[in-house]
């Protein structure tokens, strides 16, 4: 038969087609050869950050070309906007790369954040639940390393497990959805979900349920959250950026894919709106109470879980769109928060609110970009985060859903108060006078965390793409 | 009616402007040199002559203009000077307006208003704000003026919150003494609550007529009347605001606190001109008035009322410039019956005779307390007579006026309103005219009560005080001389008949004209009667009034005690407006209700994110179980809307 | 160079100068960027400059926006960077450019922590506000109004008194939750707008011909009044302002009472109301009854406050009732009294609060008690003082009474109006808020009363009682141009109101017609067919 | 029938998970749960005739041997630390 | 036969939960999984029967015990066995239990017994899989090989910060 014709005819798409996640590959696999012949220390953060760019650029100028096409039959497509999302996420990447040169050396951290961004890659372009779960995983797997990475802390390897038993729960339970799905209907084919998600038989529900409630695990939505807040709080900044940003941001738009376009119905559409509602209110309540500026961030990024769950009430054809421009602000201004956070002497330290106090006094530039990164998580205008939220709103009013829409606006108000708390004590405390009796007092010196020129040069990177987006949200959203 | 309103006729330059300019010029000048410069550098003769020359230059340019006046038979004269503002169809112009009445009170107040700047030359020679003093009665001036000779109501508003504010610097002026500036504040605000009438009646005739040139208003008025009900309502509200610039019961409580100012103050603000201003209003809406029977019965007794209250209660009183004072309120009230009787042109009249006698007695009071070095209680003084003999004679002049012996300018003018109260069919009665005579009783009692206690019996001045006691310079009693003789012949004036073309005289009840010749006979042995008993009481050994004193001390403390009514109102307005705005407004409502609320709504977040974050306990087995809840809850949800 | 331009000029000049501080400060580093004051207060006198060639070549009795440009920025919603001015904000972009060198150089000598930020911050308000005032986009509003909040934040939070963080994040929640509910309600209205009319715009022309059901107009309207409401403030939203004011820094204090609070009445004016007709008429009492109880309600508080700038706070509680009572009565008098009351009290309030803080710079103190007799000891400053409250006191010849006067007759014109139709309620509330004015005498003059006349007064330097050691200077001439400039703008608002009243009177006629034209949907429901 | 031990087994592992302390223990429990999937992908694939099915399974095994091959140096890394395998002396992390 | 295997599967199952020792609740679950296997077996998925066996027997369940031994850490017995969430657990067990349960029963097509046609097939042969891995789902196959490569990088990287850690 002409099989093996059509498969080598494809494997030429394939190879074009899929050019990010062969370059992140490639990147992975040079990482690790020279991680092996011991020159990885000083290269790998370059090699990365080319191949990482790399794609990113490549997956932007496809989806800017127009590229669509299934590459494998049933498991593997792509399309401009998916395109574009991979551009997104890999982007992101670029300064979370950079950042992490003041935490890490070698080529591990950059090798296992190359495999886990081809698996995100991966779930984005799935056209099956199979290569979803693959995605998934390749995604996850990581990323549990990376937390214990740096290994600053010796609560991460807690965190860690915390995050891989739930993390794994979250599996099986998407696998468990898998498997019911593929029971009732015989196919793993993503848009057999989107038929189940309307369907009033129970098992399919069941199905849809245990799917979507494992990417509610993994996108940290409340009451499946609990795991956030201790995994980014003990993560190296860098890895704490990636979980916040990208793994979020990827989970998200793999499950905006996985739900497709259709319009949602009773009785799912209220469990996308509930949980991510109390995850809005629970996320911003408990937020306050935080002294660690990553825990801070981690209640703030469920909180923003919910805001991006809230689009998929949106509707349809705008959704995936609203989503990714979404998941671009809110990625751009937290890696420009943690890419602006001051160094110290212990990385418990360095993320204690308390360490900002006074902080524009010491470092005005790092407070200004912190001052306008809270306020674009907050969603005030004239920050991107406004038009982010706008956008999500406008869609979910537009949808007919101005009860739940209220209330989320409600909800992300309670938020406003601890991203004003950041900036409040950056601006408005003297700093604490240890401070300069801080170098001498410390027996113990373990190297200082010092942000370094790459991490400003991340800092100034993010900066420039808040600014393009605050100033031009309108072509940047035409684009997508 | 047979009243004309004649066209009036434009002003070739802005003549009348150029009055009202001028003392404000005055003012600017010594104001800014007193302030701005500290004064230093500025000679009392330059100030003198600065704020002396603009209050002249206007009377002078009064005359000139009163002069044409008549040369254009009685035409008045407008000059527009610009439009304030125009809303839609309704323009509010600034203009000004030049009649037989505003010619009158315009020649008043720039005439007195000239003496008082003289004797005040004399009067405040060692104050140390000389230049404030006289920068401020520039401005009293100006505004008065505004007031007089403003062609809208809004212009004549101008001028009458203008001169409300003179006043209260005025009064306030030795501010250093906390109840003085209490006194002024006094003054604005019992005025602020008769201008809210005011500006309810402006607006109810904005809206009823759509202008407030207040000639177009009285024609209209004449032409086409509102409902006497309308007509009588914004009478009323109109009245309102006269009661507080004339000291009319309810709003006349400021007046005798006024004598905190400097007595030049009180002659020409609290006596001559600024009082009169409420009567110079419901004078010049007469046409309002005039359709209004209600409004002006409600005024005729208030007035009455005011007349006698005002006079018993100075029968009693210790303090020169109280008396005074009090007598100032009784003699508004004279006035105001009279406009409540429909005699507006007697009302004038009275008004302007008024002004002569009380300025003169205002300034004799203030000549004797320049002498006795600011002593103000009559009990310390007596014997004058010889040491200040111009002051006493000339206060002793108006003294008679003001009692109302003849031929003196009070004796009128008096006279015309006790017959207008009689016998007006606009409103006259014979009960106004006993209460209103019963007054003019009590007023030549109490009035020849000052002049002996003051001047004449046996001397009861402090020694410390008596060895310097001297006559005033030329440039006060020049003053007083020329004011005792305004009070003296002012009573030729015959103003009400000059005004009649424009504010006609009330028809008399023709069935009581016969009674005029006795009640005239009356009213002066009336007069005869006070002077009688004042020299019965204090004329002899001091002991009798004391005696009478004695026996009824109840009425004694209740006279003086001015009624009570300032405390009354203390107790029933001041203090609950404060103990409801403390303890209700602020405390309940602000506090406890809307910021109670607040922070109870924040504490409740803190909780709840409290008890969230406590649900973070850091055990794993807990986080697992939160999700198997969380997904037997979705599962569960999920079999809903089957 | 045609007038658009300048006007973009005029609204990013502070843009420009907030970019110049930097570079300003890195080129002239001594002594914590001293440089930047007079840079900021050549950027301010520029604007202000701009601001009153754009008046001067303002066509009067011209209806519509002048000057306006217009270039798509989110093109897909709709929304356009359109800016414009109209007899709407012209008085109060004026206005604007007016205080904002008088803010500027009232700091010189007071601000001396973080100097750059602060100024910085200043611009960044004074751009807001602008952009608020000019902008004719909802979204292009939104945006503006919401950047004002944190250079407010800042400005209280950063250089404010003891309480400021309380105060300043009691006025950022406030407001913000006013924001949140306004927010939901802009993206209510632009969506109906675009199903019903199958117009996707924010212009506020085209939103202006919305048709809407009268139960969405109300709840439409709610959402936009109470954010207006909070920012006006009135009654019984109005506790953070009392707390704001306080502790903000003078030049905060200012900002605050001069151009904020008016952005609350001019979001009625130029949104709230014109784009809910329906739903206005129907909440007319109830928000005139509102605006009513604050002008007695603030007075009242005012009358028992000890702390001078929260005497002049609940003031402008009760001054701004006014301006409420003026929109609402829709009496063309009544509104264009408004539109001067606004300004009036943007300069009288300004005026008040820069001289009780040139009282504080000299004394730090601000309770009333500790004070007495200034009157002897800073003549000039006691004039100054006199002048203010006088004007505040709504006295003729001075913007007060202009404003009041006008307002009132307004009120009473349609109070009497809705008598004669037989409900009297509206004329009672109108006469209530004429007895405002005696309040209005009474809390002010106590404070005069206290503060200038009596024995001689003053706290000492540690802020306890005692009698004056330290002779203190009067005003100085920077101080005494600043008040001057202010006292002059009053008087000539006062004496010569028509010049103003030109320019705004094809506003208040269009907003009178906007209101009074009923917008309910046409025929059965059936939104938008017929087009 | 089927059907029912897998659910029965994935959801004693998800209970296994929340009650038992040994954290060795708990990554078993771990593996029951995809036990349980992989009887019910089985059983899906016998129904269905389709080998996707089986081919996940293929993947679960390969995903389980990562995921385990991940956790165990994690809990000898906590081991070390605490000297415990007890689950409740993981909790540091709080709030 | 099939009814047997899962009864096995499910005591051992429920044993898991019930027994104290780590090496016993290995042995039970090496129980389950042999069950397991054996109804794969039964329902003539033999390829999978034996991977079942082979891997997570084989291997997986070995390097448990290997790791079991290797910790014998003293405390165990004086340990307790369960949370304190037990009876929150089992209540919410038996609802996850019962929800699914009668997800599943109410919907007719999932009440297929597959067991009935077990053993009547030979559909899941060696052949078919290769045929399924190397035609239609070779992707997956390639990627289970980058999913490892991930592992192993991740595995090393948790031991190398471990050595570093503690020599």
């Amino acid at each position: 038969m002409n099989g093996s014709m059509t498969v080598a005819m494809d494997l030429g798409l394939a190879l074009l087609a899929m050019l990010p996640e062969h370059l992140l590959l490639m990147g992975a696999v040079l990482l690790l050869g020279l991680d092996i012949a011991g020159k990885g220390a000083r290269l790998a953060l370059s090699v990365a950050i080319a191949f990482v760019a790399a794609g990113a650029i490549a997956a932007v100028v496809m989806g800017a070309q127009g590229i669509s096409g299934e590459v494998f039959p049933g498991l593997l497509a792509v399309s401009p906007s998916v395109l574009l999302a991979k551009g997104v996420l890999l982007g992101l990447a670029v300064p979370v790369l950079l950042m992490s040169r003041d935490d890490f050396e070698g080529g591990e951290f950059p090798a296992l954040v190359l495999l886990s961004l081809c698996g995100i890659s991966l779930l984005l372009s799935a056209e099956s639940l199979l290569i979803s779960f693959l995605g998934l995983e390749l995604m996850s797997i990581p990323v549990y390393a990376l937390i214990v990475l740096g290994y600053r802390r010796p609560e991460s390897a807690e965190a860690s497990l915390k995050y891989l038993v739930l993390g794994g729960t979250g599996t099986a339970m998407f696998l468990m959805g898998v498997a019911l799905l593929f029971d009732a209907t015989g196919s793993m084919a993503l848009d057999t979900f989107a038929a189940a998600m309307a369907s009033p038989d129970l098992v399919s529900r069941a199905a849809v349920v245990l799917i979507l409630l494992a990417f509610f695990i993994k996108a940290a939505i409340v009451p499946f959250h609990a795991w956030a807040p201790d995994a980014y709080e003990t993560a190296s900044l860098a890895v704490t950026a990636y979980m916040a940003t990208i793994i979020k941001g990827g989970v998200l738009l793999a499950i905006a894919r996985i739900i497709g376009p259709a319009p949602i119905t009773s009785p799912m559409v209220e469990l996308l709106v509930l949980f991510p509602l109390v995850s809005i209110v629970w996320g911003n309540l408990t937020a306050m109470r935080q002294g660690s500026f990553r825990r801070m961030i981690a209640y703030s990024s469920i909180a923003h879980a919910g805001y991006l769950f809230y689009a998929m009430l949106g509707d349809g054809a705008g959704r995936f769109a609203a989503m990714v421009f979404y998941v671009l602000v809110y990625g751009v201004v937290n890696v420009l928060a943690f890419a602006a956070l001051p160094a110290a002497h212990e990385d418990r330290d360095r993320d204690q609110l308390e360490q900002l106090e006074g902080l524009y006094h010491r470092q005005p530039f790092a407070a200004l970009v912190i001052g306008v990164a809270m306020l674009s998580l907050a969603g005030l205008p004239p920050f991107p985060g406004f038009v982010a939220k706008f956008l999500i709103f406008k869609n979910v009013l537009a949808a007919g859903y101005g009860t739940y829409a209220v209330l989320g606006l409600v909800g992300s108000y309670v938020g406003i108060y601890f991203y004003l708390r950041v900036i409040q004590l950056m601006f408005m405390s003297r700093p604490a006078q240890a401070h300069g009796a801080d170098f001498t007092i410390h027996p113990n010196p373990r190297p200082p965390l010092t942000t370094s020129g790459f991490a400003h040069s991340a800092a100034v990177l993010c900066l420039m793409a808040t600014l393009l987006l605050a100033v031009l949200p309108g072509w940047v959203l035409a684009h997508l | 009616m047979s009243q004309t309103l004649p066209a009036p006729v434009d002003a070739a330059w802005h003549a009348l402007l150029l009055i009202v300019l001028l003392p404000l010029a005055g003012f600017l000048i010594n104001g800014v040199l007193a302030t701005a410069l500290g004064g230093r550098n500025v000679s009392r003769r330059f100030v003198s002559v600065v704020a002396c020359g603009a209050a002249f230059a206007s009377f002078l340019l009064t005359l000139r203009m009163f002069l044409m006046l008549r040369a254009g038979g009685y035409l008045p004269i407008v000059d527009s000077v610009y439009r304030w503002a125009l809303v839609g169809d309704y323009a509010f112009d600034v203009a000004f307006y030049f009649d037989r009445l505003s010619a009158i009170m315009t020649l008043v107040v720039t005439g007195v208003g000239t003496l008082i700047h003289v004797y005040s030359t004399g009067y405040m020679h060692d104050d140390k704000s000389y230049g404030r003093f006289f920068a401020y009665l520039n401005l009293f001036l100006f505004f008065m003026l505004v007031l007089v000779l403003g062609r809208s109501m809004l212009v004549l508003f101008v001028g009458w919150e203008g001169v409300g504010l003179a006043s209260y610097l005025l009064i306030g002026f030795w501010f250093d003494q906390l109840a003085n500036a209490r006194a002024g504040r006094k003054a604005f605000i019992t005025n602020r609550i008769g201008d809210a009438g005011f500006l309810l009646g402006m607006f109810l005739l904005h809206q009823a007529v759509g202008t407030l040139d207040m000639d177009t208003i009285n024609r209209a008025f004449l032409i086409n009347p509102l409902p006497a009900v309308s007509a009588s309502l914004i009478g009323v509200l109109l009245f309102v605001g006269a009661t507080g610039k004339s000291a009319q019961i309810p709003l006349y409580v400021w007046l005798p606190d006024a004598m905190a100012g400097p007595t030049p103050v009180s002659a020409l603000i609290h006596a001559a001109t600024m009082v009169t201003a409420g009567v110079y209003l419901v004078a010049r809406m007469s046409g309002v008035y005039l359709q209004a029977p209600e409004a002006s019965q409600v005024m005729a007794i208030i007035g009455v009322a005011t007349a006698f209250f005002a006079a018993t209660v100075a029968l009693v009183q210790t303090d020169i410039k109280k008396v005074l004072a009090y007598s100032t309120v009784s003699q508004l009230g004279f006035m105001v019956l009279a406009l409540g009787v429909g005699a507006y042109g007697v009302a004038v009249f009275h008004m302007v005779t008024h002004a002569f006698f009380k300025a003169c007695l205002f300034l004799g009071a203030g000549s004797v307390i320049h002498a006795l070095s600011g002593e103000q209680d009559i009990r310390k003084m007596g014997g004058l007579a010889k040491r200040i003999p111009v002051t006493f004679a000339t206060f002793a002049v108006a003294t008679a006026a003001i009692a109302g012996l003849p031929p003196l300018a009070g004796f009128f003018s008096k006279d015309e309103i006790l017959w207008y109260a009689f016998a007006s069919t606009g409103g006259g009665s014979p009960w106004l005219w006993g209460v209103a005579a019963l007054t003019a009783l009590l007023t030549a009692f109490y009035m020849f009560r000052l002049l002996w206690l003051t001047f004449l019996g046996a001397s009861r001045v402090e020694p410390s005080v008596a060895h310097h006691i001297h006559e005033s310079p030329l440039s006060m009693t020049s003053v007083l001389v020329i004011l005792a003789v305004l009070s003296a012949v002012g009573g030729a004036l015959a103003l009400p008949h000059f005004l009649e073309p424009q504010l006609a005289l009330p028809p008399v009840n023709e069935a009581l004209h016969h009674l005029e010749t006795p009640l005239v006979v009356v009213s002066v042995v009336l007069s005869l009667a006070g002077l009688a008993a004042a020299w019965f009481m204090y004329g002899g050994a001091t002991s009798r009034a004391a005696a009478w004193q004695a026996r009824w001390p109840g009425v004694h403390g209740v006279l003086a005690g001015k009624y009570f009514v300032d405390e009354l109102y203390d107790r029933l307005l001041a203090r609950p407006l404060v103990w409801i705005s403390r303890e209700v407004f602020l405390k309940i409502g602000d506090r406890l209700l809307l910021d109670g609320a607040l922070h109870g709504l924040a504490s409740l977040g803190q909780r709840a994110a409290g008890a969230l974050s406590r649900v973070q306990s850091g055990s794993l087995h807990r986080y697992a179980l939160l999700v198997m809840l969380g997904l037997v809850s979705a599962l569960l949800w999920s079999w809903s809307h089957g | 160079m045609d007038e658009a331009a300048l006007l973009n000029l005029m609204l990013w000049l502070p843009v420009v100068g907030i970019a110049l501080i930097p570079v300003a400060v890195r080129l002239a580093p001594a002594r914590g960027g001293a440089v930047t004051r007079p840079l900021t207060l050549a950027v301010m006198l520029l604007q202000l400059l701009l601001a009153g060639w754009l008046t001067a070549r303002f066509a009067v009795d011209t209806d519509g926006l002048q000057f306006a440009t217009r270039i798509p920025w989110i093109a897909a919603w709709g929304v356009s960077y359109h800016v414009a001015l109209d007899g709407f904000n012209i008085l109060l972009v004026l206005m604007t450019a007016f205080l904002g060198p008088l803010v500027v150089a009232s700091a010189f000598r007071r601000i001396q922590k973080d100097v750059p930020l602060f100024y910085a911050m200043v611009l960044l308000v004074q751009f807001a506000t602008m952009g608020t005032l000019l902008a004719q986009d909802l979204f292009v509003f939104y945006v503006f109004w919401e950047a004002m909040l944190i250079p407010m934040f800042l400005l209280i939070g950063i250089w404010g008194g003891e309480r400021r963080i309380y105060a300043t994040v009691k006025f950022l929640l406030y407001t913000a939750f006013g924001s949140i509910l306004m927010l939901a309600a802009l993206i209510a209205l632009v969506f109906t707008l675009s199903t019903t009319a199958g117009i996707t715009s924010f212009a506020f022309t085209d939103l202006y011909a919305t048709r809407l059901p009268l139960n969405l107009q109300l709840l439409l309207l709610s959402g936009f009044a109470l954010s207006f409401a909070i920012k006006v403030p009135m009654v019984p939203f109005h506790t953070w302002l009392p707390d704001a004011h306080v502790e903000a820094p003078t030049a905060g204090s200012v900002l605050l009472a001069g151009v904020m609070l008016k952005m609350g009445t001019y979001g009625f004016m130029k949104l709230g109301f014109p784009l809910f007709p329906d739903a206005t008429q129907q909440l007319t009492p109830l928000l005139t009854t509102l605006a009513v109880i604050g002008i007695v309600y603030g007075a009242c508080l005012a009358l028992v406050q000890q702390d001078i700038k929260k005497i002049i706070a609940y003031s402008s509680i009760s001054h701004l009732g006014y301006v409420m009572l003026g929109l609402l009565s829709l009496d063309l008098i009544g509104i264009q009294g408004a539109i001067i009351q606004m300004v009036s009290h943007g300069l009288v309030a300004g005026g008040l609060f820069l001289m009780v803080g040139m009282l504080y710079d000299r004394y730090h103190s601000r309770d009333l008690n500790m004070y007495g007799g200034l009157a002897k000891l800073l003549p000039v400053y006691a004039v100054g003082f006199l002048i203010f409250t006088l004007a505040s006191v709504g006295l003729p010849t001075t913007s007060g009474f202009t404003g009041e006067f006008m307002v009132l007759l307004g009120a009473f014109r349609a109070g009497w109006t809705q008598h004669v139709a037989g409900s009297s309620y509206a004329l009672w509330l109108a006469a209530i808020a004429v007895l405002g004015v005696v309040l209005g005498a009474l809390y002010m003059l106590r404070l005069a009363l206290h503060l200038l006349f009596g024995p001689v007064r003053v706290p000492n330097t540690d802020g306890g009682h005692g009698t004056v050691t330290v002779p203190v200077r009067d005003l100085d001439w920077a101080e005494r141009s600043i008040l001057g400039a202010l006292v002059l703008a009053i008087f000539a608002l006062g004496l010569f109101p028509d010049r103003a009243l030109r320019m705004t009177e094809p506003a208040a006629k269009a907003y009178r017609a906007l209101i009074q034209t009923s917008r309910l949907p046409l025929g059965d429901g059936l939104v938008g067919a017929v087009r | 029938m089927l059907l029912g031990l897998s659910i029965a087994l994935f959801s004693l592992g998800l209970l296994g998970v929340i009650v038992r302390r040994n954290a060795l223990i708990m990554l078993m429990c771990m593996e029951l749960m995809l036990n349980g999937v992989n009887v019910a992908l089985v059983n899906a694939m016998v129904d269905n005739r389709a080998t996707a099915g089986g081919v996940l399974v293929f993947l679960v095994f390969v995903v389980a041997t990562a995921e385990l091959a991940i956790a165990i140096p994690i809990v000898l890394l906590l081991v070390r630390r605490t000297r415990s395998l007890d689950i409740e002396q993981y909790s540091d992390l709080k709030g | 036969m099939l009814t047997l295997f899962s009864g096995l599967a499910l005591v051992g199952a429920v044993l898991m939960l019930f027994l104290r020792e780590p090496m016993r609740v290995a042995l039970a679950l090496i129980t389950t999984m042999g069950s397991i296997g054996a109804i794969y077996g039964l329902l003539g998925v033999h390829f999978l029967a034996a991977f079942q066996v082979l891997i997570y027997v084989g291997a997986v369940m070995v390097f448990i015990v290997y790791v079991i031994m290797l910790l014998e850490v003293r405390e165990q017995i004086t340990q307790p066995r369960y949370s304190r969430l037990l009876v929150p657990g089992v209540v919410g067990f038996t609802l996850l239990v019962g929800v699914l349960g009668i997800s599943v029963w109410r919907t007719p097509a999932a009440r297929v017994v597959s067991g009935s046609v077990a053993g009547s097939t030979t559909d899941f042969g060696v052949s078919e899989f290769s045929v399924a891995f190397l035609r239609d789902y070779w992707l997956p196959f390639e990627l289970t090989t980058v999913l490892l490569v991930a592992a192993i990088v991740a595995a090393l990287a948790v031991v190398r910060v471990s050595r570093k850690l503690h020599g």
